[in-house]
């Protein structure tokens, strides 16, 4: 079908090709700093992806998650591991083996895949009732309604991997540095470059991610977008030494992280109410969806920016 | 009553298992007490059976394990032979074993692994489906793996290893065995004879082979006997038990119901396993004697005389003839009289007077002339002398091979007599007859403790009598026969 | 009436989720109150089960769509009788571990809070709330939320001794359990891609075996197979269940293994039977042999307690997976239908009792020696006689010996190998069994051995009981394994009895 | 030619490279790139099979499954990091030859 061969088709193709090749170099170059800084390159190549598959949500978690929050938590590794090349392995005939099957195994896998994306016929028969029951979820974004209504079960578990992802990293503090602040402490200048941005940007950002917030109930963005760039925020913030770093037996930061998943189990155990179990009643179906989602957005962000400063360190 | 009859008689010696378990290792007294209790419940509840079940009654409990699998109790006479025997040594065993361990260490542990032996043999005596046999023929295994290791030095604790590895591997062929045939015919049940028929000859003949393998470990049968001359480093009262109240005699009722209940004579017959499995005892007799020989010690001759002895039941049991029947079973309880009481009567030589080889015997009998005159009983009944119990099992055994066809088997009882009396005798001509090489004035009366000196009396005792008052109703004797008359003409 | 609490469909199982959770929340707000709030939670999930299995029972397998959403759009959690089953022993172990976990994990003896005393509560709550959730989603990709939930609280469980050695072992779980991750969630994505739906049951009507749906269910296979360490995906497993505290060990070897095995059977047995041939149900089965047979004789050759148990924990896993053979193996003979998949079910859930009871054991064991060296063993029957009686009732069960649960599971299996003429797989579970009794026979004869005489720290019995009852509770399911199989018998699935053809 | 189908092939190959990564890879931190390689792999495969059958978009429900699957990969990828940084800290106070980079190598062949 030559036709559809057009200039965005070539654009995709492109692009396909790009994000192979970065993947491909991130996996592939020595320096462990270059495969982070590539590994992230490609995750915002991959968010165009999403947007030229109409997928708008996913493009903004990418962005925001996929590359931002992930590539920082690499970095950060990064450099507290003072490592930047793996080292040369010595090549051994074990060594060759555990080279060739894998690469087979990744090979007869993506090989496969390709083989039956252009042999199956797909099916997504999800999108009608999706949008037929639209009305009753009190929101406008499709992908928000799946989230916190249709499938709100998920999200419900999902918040908890991240809360139980907290708890997880705070538990490889050393013993003895327990309710110290969390990550290295910073030292910052004052007057310093870091200095300004921290002071300019939080509200910049802020403002930002309560668009972002408040779009995604009805156009596209919410509570996992918006609180990764409130984390980013508090995260500039703490670093320009606006605020100071929390410390993980402090009280309120642990009413933070856990405020957003408690009420969500809140309003699912008033569910029992109804003889069921995470209802969102369609009366109250808009306010009820958004007060959850400022919840967890609240926490989310509280989480996420414990995540990436890590359990407390000694400062060596 | 007649459904909680069986659980009842099972949870005299469970519960007190149970409490035994958990009680402090100071309250000797309160162990005194629940131990003679449950064992005098017991006697009682067997008295009120063996009047019932003469009478034709049946008690049977069942309780559901799956759908249609059952753990069935069932008491029928051949059950309460061998539970009348069992409750009876219980109750002197413990009241030995007390005596015996007297400032001892461990001793709930000790007692609840006893009790809870019994209990297991209790279960081996009433079950009345295969897999109920199974569970407690395991329960018996691990409750009695303990009591081996008792004293918990490297001879008992390797003791204790071979003990396991043998019923171990018995075990594995029982199961599978039981499992290939219930897979065949759906769960199996004693009472519902003739459940094999129609079966392939082949699978039949395997199967046997395979369940009379397994059993036979537990029997110390030649080649699978290994276990026990070692399992004899444990304390006096455990080898009393093994020997004569729980393990061998498991196995050995486990062959008879095996050819009695699950196969059937007939059956059996039919596809030619009793010849061999005739000859296989008969080797082990010969074995066993031979080997007890060559012992010093006197409880490993003592042990090697079980490997010897405990074939007669399989010997009887696989000649089909009623009488070689009947001697087989009334050996049952017999042997059982008898090795306990040249089991007490070592122990206590051991303990009191620190004798343990055979060359150290010179003249005991004068330091200790109760212990040796019922240990003279004993080994007298076990060569066969005349009117002690040994003398009643050799004799029916004898006349039922004939009856078999079977003349052969009086040249292997013959030659067991000989080789008995060749290895027992000279114990005693040299606990009698000689003198002691060192002066016999002890401080201290090495017969002081009579609840050394009574069980192995009553027992000696009870050899007798059961030779003499053959004919009396409630006789082992009378009791097989009564068996034997039930399967013989249904 | 507002609340109906004895009603057919009340959303118990829900509550057996949310529980815990919503305790794993106040766990982590309040290190002080955390022991309680999740003794609480435990029972309440308990005494939920108990309450679901009395009305699965009656009434039949329940539903509750969540948020009133019927599939394919919503999540349906659906009580059968498998997952009542796995949510009794759930709690069961769970309250075990909590009340032993107590006296190690308790804020109020330390002061200030500790690290460990902290963040056990909440993780150990989130394991719980995530292999409940696993045992009762029905639906995909819920179930890999769940997966996930508990593979990272487990994972930190593992890391929380602190030692270098338990931080090594956690990675190298999580490297495992992430790859199993992804290749499950390819299998998820394949299959919504190729049916549009997620719902099993639903999966089970549209699933027709095209090649997409082959490659979904081959995918989550493997994915869920490494999860459950099933070999040669294995060696991930001894050191991370060894290298935990002894609570968190049993709630690791006890339940965190179980779900990925709870979903296998789900997808092979409830959505896809049609695709299983007999030569990949054989090859399912010789991968539980080769389990069997290497995780015990790796078991026979460790020096130290915990890793006997881990290694035992390989073994166990094995069987299980013979019900891929086995299913359906049964003839006009047995007075029972789906032995084999029964069965497995039973060695599945005394596995969970007895390894519980065996790693709490082994941990008094650590607490009075200081450390788990087998040498350190001798003499413990007499100094600590209730933990070992404990580590004896488990051992019984594990061998699966008469009477316990392990016995009426590997009975059932037994039969079904050779009434299916099988016999092969019969003599890997006698074999295994043998086997088992030579690693677990080392441990117990050591405890009886009075030379040489130990130091040793004295444990309370309180909580030496705590591991005796759960030994207990596996032997009593052999014995009174009725009610337990009929609470199985609810919904069960097609493939269960005809086996697959 | 539907125009997703570029991104489909695209998420496996991305999936067969990430796999590759995560198995053949010595070090920590590069298993765990080539782990969010393969991630995004996969959930690309998922938007594109579903733009592919609906014409056009992703669907909502195959987005919204993406976004819990891209924050569950972020959590789990903080936590092994958190553990790589610590292993690493143990190293730094009672260094093992070699014990980092080998530490998760000898076995982990077998996927």
């Amino acid at each position: 079908m030559a036709p559809a061969f057009s200039a965005l088709t070539l654009f995709d193709v492109v692009l396909c090709v790009l994000i192979i090749g970065v993947a491909l170099c991130s996996s592939s170059v020595r320096d462990l700093f270059a495969a982070t800084v590539l590994l992230i390159i490609y995750g915002v190549f991959v968010a165009i992806a999403w947007v030229r598959l109409g997928a708008v949500d996913v493009a903004l978690a990418e962005a925001a998650i996929g590359a931002g929050l992930t590539g920082v938590l690499l970095i950060g590794a990064v450099a507290r591991l003072k490592i930047t090349e793996s080292p040369a392995a010595a090549v051994s005939r074990w060594q060759f083996a555990a080279k060739v099957i894998p690469a087979s195994l990744g090979l007869l896998i993506a090989s496969g895949l390709a083989y039956l994306v252009l042999t199956v016929e797909w099916r997504e028969t999800l999108q009608a009732p999706v949008l037929a029951n639209l009305p009753d979820t009190g929101v406008l974004n499709p992908v928000t309604a799946v989230l916190l209504n249709y499938r709100a079960y998920d999200t419900l578990l999902e918040t908890s991997v991240l809360f139980a992802a907290l708890i997880a990293s705070w538990c490889t503090t050393h013993d003895d540095l327990w309710g110290e602040r969390a990550g290295l402490r910073q030292h910052t200048r004052r007057a310093g470059i870091l200095a300004t941005f921290g002071r300019f940007l939080p509200p910049i950002g802020l403002i930002v991610g309560i668009h972002i917030f408040w779009a995604g109930a009805d156009k596209w963005g919410g509570a996992f977008q918006a609180g990764t760039i409130f984390a980013a925020v508090w995260i500039l913030a703490i670093m320009a030494g606006v605020i100071d770093a929390p410390n993980a037996t402090g009280r309120s930061i642990r009413s933070f992280a856990v405020a957003g998943p408690m009420f969500f189990t809140f309003v699912a155990l008033t569910g029992v109410l109804a003889q069921s179990f995470l209802i969102i009643p369609v009366m109250v179906a808009k306010p009820l969806t958004l007060a959850i989602e400022a919840c967890l957005t609240l926490s989310i962000a509280a989480t996420l920016m414990l995540l990436v400063l890590g359990a407390p360190r000694r400062s060596a | 009553m007649t459904r909680a009859l069986p659980l009842l008689v099972l949870s005299t010696s469970l519960i007190p298992a149970c409490l035994i378990f958990f009680l402090a290792e100071k309250s000797a007294r309160m162990r005194t007490v629940i131990n003679l209790s449950g064992a005098i419940a017991k006697l009682a509840l067997v008295a009120i059976m063996l009047e019932g079940v003469r009478s034709g009654a049946t008690y049977e409990f069942r309780h559901t394990l799956l759908p249609g699998l059952e753990l069935v109790l069932r008491v029928d006479p051949l059950a309460l032979l061998f539970l009348t025997l069992s409750a009876f040594l219980w109750f002197l065993t413990t009241i030995y074993a007390i005596a015996y361990f007297h400032n001892g260490k461990d001793l709930s542990r000790f007692f609840g692994f006893f009790s809870l032996c019994v209990a297991a043999t209790t279960g081996i005596a009433l079950s009345g489906s295969f897999v109920t046999f199974f569970i407690f023929y395991e329960l018996l295994t691990l409750a009695t793996w303990p009591l081996v290791i008792h004293n918990g030095d490297q001879a008992s604790i390797s003791a204790g290893r071979r003990y396991l590895v043998y019923t171990m591997c018995g075990s594995a062929l029982l199961l599978a065995a039981i499992v290939w045939l219930e897979s065949l015919v759906g769960p199996i049940e004693f009472a519902r004879r003739n459940a094999l028929a129609g079966l392939d000859e082949w699978t039949l003949r395997l199967a046997f082979a395979l369940l009379v393998a397994g059993l036979a470990v537990k029997a110390a049968m030649v080649p699978l006997h290994g276990w026990l001359p070692n399992a004899m480093v444990a304390p006096a009262p455990v080898s009393a038990l093994l020997h004569a109240v729980a393990v061998v005699k498991a196995g050995a009722f486990g062959i008879v119901r095996v050819i009695y209940d699950v196969y059937g004579v007939a059956l059996v017959d039919g596809i030619g396993v009793g010849l061999p499995l005739a000859v296989m005892a008969s080797l082990t007799i010969v074995y066993g004697s031979l080997r007890a020989l060559q012992q010093n010690d006197i409880k490993r001759r003592l042990a090697y005389s079980t490997v010897s002895q405990v074939s007669y039941i399989v010997l009887g049991a696989s000649l089909f003839g009623p009488y070689a029947t009947i001697g087989g079973l009334a050996h049952l309880v017999h042997q059982g009289l008898m090795k306990i009481t040249l089991f007490f009567c070592a122990g206590s030589l051991a303990k009191q007077i620190g004798v343990t080889r055979i060359d150290q015997l010179d003249g005991v009998a004068h330091r200790m002339p109760l212990t040796m005159s019922a240990f003279s009983i004993a080994a007298l009944g076990m060569i066969g002398i005349p009117p002690i119990a040994g003398f009643i099992s050799k004799w029916y055994l004898g006349f039922g091979a004939v009856q078999a066809g079977q003349a052969w088997v009086l040249l292997v009882l013959a030659a067991s007599s000989l080789l008995n009396a060749a290895y027992l005798l000279p114990l005693l001509a040299r606990a009698w007859l000689r003198s002691s090489p060192e002066p016999t004035s002890e401080k201290r009366n090495p017969e002081s403790d009579r609840w050394l000196i009574w069980p192995p009396l009553i027992t000696a005792a009870a050899a007798l009598a059961a030779g003499v008052f053959a004919g009396f109703v409630y006789s082992p004797l009378s009791w097989a026969t009564l068996i034997i008359s039930e399967t013989y003409t249904p | 009436m507002l609340l109906d609490l004895a009603a057919p469909d009340f959303p118990w199982i829900a509550l057996s989720v949310a529980i815990p959770l919503f305790a794993a929340l106040i766990a982590a707000l309040s290190s002080a109150l955390a022991p309680v709030v999740a003794m609480i939670a435990a029972l309440l999930c308990l005494g939920a089960a108990l309450w679901t299995a009395v009305l699965v029972t009656t009434h039949g397998a329940q539903e509750v769509a969540v948020g009133a959403w019927p599939p394919p759009l919503g999540i349906v959690l659906r009580a059968d009788g498998l997952a009542v089953a796995m949510l009794i022993t759930a709690g069961l172990v769970s309250i075990a571990a909590f009340a032993f976990a107590r006296q190690a994990f308790s804020a109020r003896t330390q002061t200030p809070e500790t690290r460990s005393a902290y963040s056990f509560w909440p993780l150990g709550l989130c394991v719980l709330a995530g292999v409940n959730a696993a045992f009762v989603s029905n639906d995909l990709f819920n179930l890999y939320v769940a997966l996930e939930l508990t593979t990272i609280a487990a994972a930190a469980l593992v890391a929380m001794s602190g030692s270098r050695a338990a931080f090594e072992a956690a990675i190298r779980y999580l490297m495992f359990a992430l790859l199993g991750s992804l290749f499950y969630l390819l299998g998820v994505v394949l299959t919504y891609s190729t049916h549009g739906v997620l719902d099993i049951r639903l999966l089970a009507i549209s699933a027709e075996s095209g090649p997409s749906t082959i490659a979904a269910a081959a995918l989550m296979s493997a994915g869920l197979m490494t999860k459950m360490a099933l070999f040669p995906l294995h060696a991930w497993l001894p050191p991370a269940h060894s290298a935990a505290p002894a609570p968190a060990s049993a709630l690791l070897s006890a339940l965190v293994v179980k779900p990925p095995f709870v979903i296998l059977l789900r997808i092979w047995f409830e959505a896809m039977p049609e695709l299983v041939t007999p030569t990949l149900a054989q090859a399912f089965g010789a991968l539980g042999a080769c389990g069997v047979l290497l995780g015990s004789i790796l078991a026979m050759r460790q020096e130290r307690l915990k890793l006997v148990v881990a290694y035992s924990t390989v073994a166990q896993l094995g069987y299980l997976v013979l019900v891929f053979p086995l299913a359906g193996g049964g003839g006009a003979q047995q007075p029972w239908a789906a032995g084999a998949w029964t069965g497995a079910i039973f060695l599945t859930l005394s596995h969970a009792l007895a390894k519980g009871a065996m790693f709490l054991a082994a941990g008094a064991f650590v607490e009075a020696r200081g450390n788990d060296r087998l040498d350190s063993l001798v003499g413990l029957a007499r100094e600590m006689p209730i933990s070992c009686f404990a580590f004896g009732l488990a051992a019984v069960s594990l061998m699966g010996l008469p009477p316990s649960g392990g016995f009426t599971g590997k009975y059932l299996l037994l039969t079904s190998s050779f009434a299916s003429g099988q016999w092969w797989w019969g003599i890997v579970l006698v074999v295994g069994g043998l086997l088992s009794a030579v690693y677990l026979f080392g441990p117990l004869s050591l405890m009886f051995a009075r030379e040489p005489a130990l130091a040793v720290t004295p444990v309370s019995r309180a909580r030496q009981s705590i591991a005796l009852l759960l030994g207990l509770l596996s032997i009593l399911l052999g014995l009174f394994s009725e009610a337990p199989y009929r609470l199985l018998q609810v919904d069960r699935p097609g493939a269960a009895a005809e086996g697959f053809t | 030619m539907n125009g997703s189908i570029p991104f489909a092939l695209c998420g496996a190959v991305l999936v067969g490279i990430g796999l590759y990564g995560v198995m053949a890879h010595d070090h920590l931190l590069r298993r765990l790139i080539a782990f969010n390689v393969t991630g995004s792999g996969v959930f690309l495969l998922f938007g594109s099979l579903s733009a592919l059958s609906s014409g056009g978009a992703t669907g909502a429900v195959p987005q919204a499954l993406i976004i819990t699957g891209i924050v569950v990969a972020v959590a789990s990828t903080a936590f092994v990091l958190a553990l790589v940084v610590r292993l690493k800290e143990e190293d730094v106070d009672a260094p093992a030859p070699g014990a980092f980079e080998g530490s998760s190598e000898h076995d982990d062949h077998a996927p």
